[in-house]
């Protein structure tokens, strides 16, 4: 598919501080592309810097194949939706989403047949005539994205659309912007420091911190694949240990727990490399009986439903947190108890930079 | 403290625009190219005199005759004020041909060079009681004396003269006097004693002496004309220095006031014609009909104050020929506007001092 | 804007109420004190009135000149209001949404007619008009009073401003619309309040001048204070109780029809 | 820059200018001297008046402040349109002339006045409370001028606080007293110094209220100023002591921009 957006190292600086290091980045047609990172990462910046409302201070953004860095804000042909809707409070609905459109100087008729068809796209035709505010905020958010995607707008910029909403609310909405995406074929560019939401609705995910992109991969890969510690650390739980290369692949993780054929495992031997394992990947049995295995210790025991989180503490002095269905055979795990850990070699992942991107 | 007198003849129009540097010069050279209201060679004389119904009755009589006669339209406006007029002479942005004021600020203004000097081969000034200068003619007089309410204070309870004004152990009451030195100074002297023919020039230090004793009694120093009749109707003042003029006009509307005719302090009213004015010969000549004895008494008639030439007398109505202060009278004092004009600002400077302390 | 907010937040204490009605008590006062007098009759002010009558009233309307002093303070009012509106509303828009070197220093230069004593502005500009030969012109007039009013209007907006959500006028932008569009589209329609109270501020202050319009105002265009002033030396005609009062019935009409009007949205 | 360009044409050609030469006037124009500063250095009544007239500003500002700034809370309180209806109310006393509010106040305040008839009626006493020429006078009827200015500026920083802060500290059990003090007036604080200037200078500036409101002391700079203006024709002293005014004004200034560190309206950052 064509290519809707190219970033070709795009910078911002304020003075001294880096807002945003060098950065590329390409976007499909249709791509539904999240920006995730924790605040100050970068992420609005780099959003506003496609949206036009700042400049940049070195590099090019294409669109659609045109170099719009010199293109001011109202030329770009993009649409997009804030964390407080910013819809107008002095126009009705259906004014606000024919907004765009009559600045287009479309024909009567056609915005109107417009407006409802986007009104019918979020589900709310019957509000058309009302003032924002009299509508929750869940509504305002739907007009706010029918009007932003109305004009059909080669890419549609999305700042933290469900911020403001309530846990229910947002999951609905995540799953009603993802279907819209899907029939509707946008390309979006999404911001989030919700890694769920970043997780469940994009095609692919741009981890930022410190003004850096830190990995860019499906939420699948971005999941099982983290490539540095900070994007291991910030989706999901993950445990994070050092471990000792001994060979081409093989790794010893404790005393009686050695590893072979770990993938993606480029350092020499005799170096300590930091590695990745997944709570859920991590088997656990009482007592310390079997053979390669880790031993630790109980510490705490967090039961939340269908699963149950158990920290334990190796003889190293290593915390893992250990993911389990909740069984009710299960239910003997106690604080102080021995247990006995191990994993597949295939669930470990090497970070920073051990594993090729 | 120095006056700006001698200097006032020498200023330019040249002289400003250098002083209000290049910036000013060159808007105001600007601004001249414009379109003013500058009245035009033949065209209509800007008559400007203190309004109300002084000027309404002047408009009816006096100016009202001048048009029927020559045909020439005078424009009335109201404010005769001395900044303005300096103003426009300094900047040769005349609006003013012919003012009106009263006592020495004709002089003063005669004096800085804003005013021409009276053509007496046009104004005739013969049988005037009161001289004419040599900037200004006199066209009618004004006496100021003692107000009261004659409901509060019937017959031998308010005083009758000056001496008795300041009397306070027979005469309690409230006092009310101007805030000026003007007027204040003569009486002064006449309730110390000193004869109303022999107060020119005035003894200033024996005149503060005599106001110190009459201080502690004023409960107001009375900043406009108006004041001085409506603080005796709300019974906030119960002796009053006024103008019968004013006292007249409250007695039409049925107002308890009263007034007393004896031992005055009788001022002129000039009118004169702006230095440099287009409408020269014809301003000489509005000036004339001020002069006029009958046109004089026809406008005295209606506001009750008197005549500048005694000629006039005999077209008065009796009542208002009775109501006259008596020029003649050794108790009437004639303000000599001469000295006021030479020693006005040193004395009021002395005066609002005195008034703080 | 929608405010939640319970009941106990919003409703001032006791103490507070009571002061505030003392307030608008103490502001009506005056005027609740000229009203009768305007139905007086007679050629002095008088408290309370004799008589009851409408003389004063027909005497305004009858006299040409206080007509047209009335007219030509509202059209130097309206004219000035409008002028300042422009370009102090244009001035507290460059300053609130942009960034640029010495801005402090010129906000403080736009709001310093505020802070210079009125006598001193009025001789300033008197003499200077009078370089300019534009004493007594409306125009001089009327710029002259803009420069007062402007501080105002510029306070006012930037405060109006900085309350409208910069992302209403990102979304525009976005959106398509050019900076001109979003002004007349997004910014003006949600600054009507501020802009109506702005322009009100300045029509009023503008009405009420008086100090500069008596020196700069000259033989046909004495606006109404300055009739009223300039009559003083001698009397205080009592049909001005008259025009004040109908003045204050006159606004307080337009301004109650305008709040109501300003509701119906 | 664009935006501003034509207020600062505006301010510069019809009030920059004009002031700088009333500088260059008190400097005795053409020919350069201190003679009028002198005579404003060495003659008591001006230092008696400079005084005064910091004197008079001070406390009708005062009082102006603990009367408006109740007003301006109340109306802020107050549901759009009601408050739309009380701003009026606030307007209204521009409506009518400063002469015929003198007028009026004669009739409020005069020992036989609507007041004092009031409370000899009330409670009987004999005489009457001085309330009239004399500072309380001028104080009241400036207060009177001043107050809508007050109560407006000090309103538009009111109604940009949100309610959240004041909720928050609902919540945390801040009693209504403890809320006020602690977060809603200091947060109205811009608000309220800007009032104070504008008050401040108003006042110093106004001479029509002192003259027919005012007793025999309460005569102010403007007054002089005016005098010079209109009465001695004395123009370089009437702009040197309108110089001195708009020092002291600039004192103010500095004064307040140092409290509120730097800022002087706590709009121009």
């Amino acid at each position: 598919m064509a290519e809707m957006v190219r970033l070709d190292g795009i910078t911002k600086a304020y003075g001294e501080t880096v807002a945003l290091h060098p950065t590329d980045l390409s976007i499909r047609e249709g791509e539904f592309v999240t920006l995730l990172g924790p605040s100050g990462s970068g992420k609005t910046t780099l959003l506003n810097l496609i949206a036009g409302s700042t400049a940049p201070s070195a590099g090019e953004i294409w669109l659609k194949g045109r170099d719009v860095t010199q293109v001011p804000a109202n030329r770009r042909e993009l649409g997009m939706v804030f964390q407080n809707y910013a819809l107008f409070p002095h126009m009705t609905v259906a004014q606000n989403v024919a907004f765009p459109l009559t600045l287009r100087r479309r024909p009567r008729a056609e915005i109107r047949r417009e407006v409802m068809r986007a009104l019918e796209l979020v589900h709310l035709p019957h509000v058309a005539k009302r003032k924002p505010r009299e509508l929750s905020g869940g509504q305002q958010q739907r007009i706010a994205i029918a009007r932003s995607l109305v004009y059909n707008p080669s890419l549609i910029l999305m700042d933290e659309p469900l911020g403001a909403l309530d846990r229910k609310l947002r999951e609905a909405l995540q799953f009603e912007i993802k279907k819209l995406h899907e029939e509707l074929r946008m390309t979006v560019l999404y911001v989030t420091h919700d890694q769920e939401e970043a997780l469940t609705m994009s095609n692919r995910i741009c981890l930022m911190n410190e003004g850096r992109m830190e990995q860019v991969a499906p939420p699948q890969e971005m999941y099982f694949r983290p490539a540095t510690e900070f994007a291991a650390g910030f989706l999901g739980v993950s445990n994070i240990i050092r471990v000792a290369v001994e060979g081409r692949g093989a790794i010893r993780v404790g005393e009686r727990f050695a590893l072979s054929g770990v993938p993606g495992l480029t350092a020499a031997p005799g170096e300590v490399v930091p590695v990745m394992i997944r709570p859920e990947a991590i088997r656990l049995a009482a007592g310390s009986a079997a053979e390669n295995v880790l031993e630790a210790e109980v510490e705490d025991v967090v039961f939340l439903g269908g699963v149950t989180n158990l920290v334990v503490r190796t003889g190293q002095g290593e915390r893992f947190t250990v993911r389990q269905l909740t069984r009710r055979s299960d239910a003997g795990w106690q604080g102080g108890m021995p247990v006995s850990l191990s994993f597949d070699a295939s669930d470990v992942v090497p970070l920073n930079g051990a594993a090729p991107q | 403290m120095t006056t700006t007198k001698d200097r006032l003849d020498a200023p330019t129009r040249r002289d400003l625009l250098r002083g209000a540097g290049a910036g000013a010069g060159a808007l105001g050279a600007m601004a001249a190219g414009l379109p003013t209201l500058a009245i035009a060679q033949d065209g209509p004389i800007v008559w400007v005199a203190y309004g109300g119904s002084t000027q309404e009755a002047q408009k009816k009589t006096i100016v009202a005759a001048f048009m029927a006669d020559t045909g020439i339209e005078v424009i009335p406006a109201s404010g005769p004020d001395l900044a303005k007029l300096k103003a426009q002479v300094q900047t040769g942005n005349l609006e003013w041909d012919v003012i009106g004021v009263i006592g020495s600020q004709a002089i003063r203004a005669g004096r800085a060079g804003l005013l021409e000097k009276m053509d007496y081969s046009i104004v005739d000034t013969a049988d005037l009681d009161i001289p004419p200068l040599e900037y200004c003619a006199p066209y009618y007089s004004y006496g100021g004396g003692i107000g009261y309410d004659p409901a509060r204070h019937p017959e031998g309870r308010h005083p009758t003269n000056w001496q008795e004004f300041w009397d306070v152990e027979r005469f309690p009451g409230r006092r009310g006097l101007r805030n000026r030195p003007d007027e204040n100074l003569e009486m002064a002297l006449m309730a110390d004693g000193v004869a109303a023919r022999d107060l020119y020039p005035l003894d200033v230090d024996r005149a503060f002496a005599s106001l110190d004793r009459i201080k502690p009694h004023v409960s107001h120093w009375i900043a406009g004309t108006p004041q001085t009749i409506s603080l005796l109707t709300q019974n906030e003042i119960d002796f009053v220095f006024t103008y019968s003029g004013r006292v007249e006009a409250a007695q039409r509307d049925g107002q308890s006031v009263a007034y007393v005719y004896e031992n005055n302090i009788v001022t002129g009213a000039y009118v004169a014609v702006t230095r440099g004015s287009r409408n020269r010969d014809a301003a000489m000549r509005l000036v004339s009909y001020f002069l006029k004895p009958e046109l004089q008494a026809a406008f005295c008639n209606i506001m009750g104050y008197g005549p500048s030439k005694s000629t006039a007398r005999a077209h008065l109505e009796p009542e208002v020929l009775a109501r006259q202060p008596d020029l003649q009278d050794p108790g009437t004092a004639i303000t000599d506007v001469e000295w006021w004009a030479e020693n006005g600002e040193a004395v009021t400077t002395r005066f609002k001092t005195w008034l703080l302390t | 804007m929608a405010r939640q907010t319970t009941i106990e937040e919003r409703v001032p204490s006791a103490a507070t109420r009571l002061i505030a009605w003392l307030g608008y008590a103490f502001l009506l006062m005056p005027s609740l004190v000229v009203l009768p007098m305007s139905f007086g009759t007679g050629t002095e002010f008088d408290f309370p009135p004799k008589s009851f009558s409408l003389d004063l009233y027909r005497e305004y309307f009858s006299e040409p000149s206080w007509v047209a002093s009335t007219l030509t303070s509202l059209q130097v009012a309206a004219a000035s209001a409008a002028l300042s509106l422009l370009i102090g509303g244009l001035a507290a828009y460059g300053i609130v949404r942009y960034q640029f070197r010495g801005k402090k220093l010129l906000t403080i230069f736009l709001l310093s007619p505020m802070l210079v004593p009125t006598i001193v502005v009025a001789l300033a500009l008197y003499l200077y008009l009078g370089i300019a030969r534009a004493t007594g012109t409306t125009w001089g007039l009327i710029l002259c009073h803009a420069v007062v009013c402007v501080p105002y209007v510029i306070v006012t907006m930037m405060a109006g401003l900085r309350q409208v959500d910069r992302n209403l006028e990102i979304a525009a932008t976005i959106m398509g619309a050019s900076w001109f569009g979003v002004l007349t589209r997004v910014t003006i329609p949600l600054l009507r309040p501020t802009i109506l109270a702005s322009g009100l501020f300045a029509f009023l202050i503008s009405f009420d001048e008086v100090v500069i319009s008596f020196f700069v105002s000259g033989v046909r265009t004495q606006t109404l204070p300055v009739k009223m002033y300039s009559t003083i030396h001698w009397e205080i005609s009592p049909v001005l109780a008259a025009v004040s009062s109908l003045l204050t019935i006159l606004s307080l009409g337009i301004c109650i029809l305008v709040a109501a009007l300003q509701k119906e949205r | 820059m664009r935006f501003i360009a034509p207020a600062l044409v505006l301010l510069v050609a019809a009030f920059l200018l004009p002031l700088l030469y009333v500088v260059y006037l008190s400097f005795g124009g053409s020919s350069p001297s201190l003679e009028k500063y002198a005579a404003i250095a060495t003659e008591p009544l001006y230092r008696q008046v400079l005084l005064n007239s910091v004197y008079i500003s001070v406390v009708s500002t005062g009082l102006t402040l603990l009367l408006g700034y109740p007003i301006a809370y109340h109306l802020e309180a107050q549901p759009p349109r009601r408050r739309t209806v009380l701003m009026i109310l606030v307007l209204m006393p521009f409506w009518t002339s400063i002469l015929v509010k003198s007028f009026a106040f004669t009739v409020i305040l005069g020992k036989s006045g609507i007041i004092n008839s009031f409370l000899q009626w009330a409670t009987g006493m004999e005489g009457h409370l001085p309330m009239l020429f004399n500072r309380f006078g001028v104080v009241v009827g400036m207060t009177h001028f001043l107050l809508p200015f007050m109560v407006f500026t000090v309103l538009a920083s009111l109604l940009t606080q949100g309610p959240e802060l004041r909720r928050a500290a609902n919540v945390m059990g801040a009693t209504r007293l403890t809320i006020f003090w602690r977060i809603i007036f200091p947060l109205s604080l811009p608000g309220v110094m800007a009032g104070i200037l504008i008050c401040m200078i108003m006042s110093m500036a106004m001479f029509i209220t002192p003259a027919l409101l005012g007793g025999r002391g309460d005569l102010m700079i403007s007054n002089l100023v005016e005098f010079h203006v209109r009465d001695t024709l004395d123009w370089e002293m009437a702009s040197a002591l309108a110089v001195c005014l708009l020092a002291i004004t600039g004192v103010f200034c500095i004064g307040i921009a140092r409290v509120r560190g730097g800022q002087l309206f706590g709009e121009e950052g």
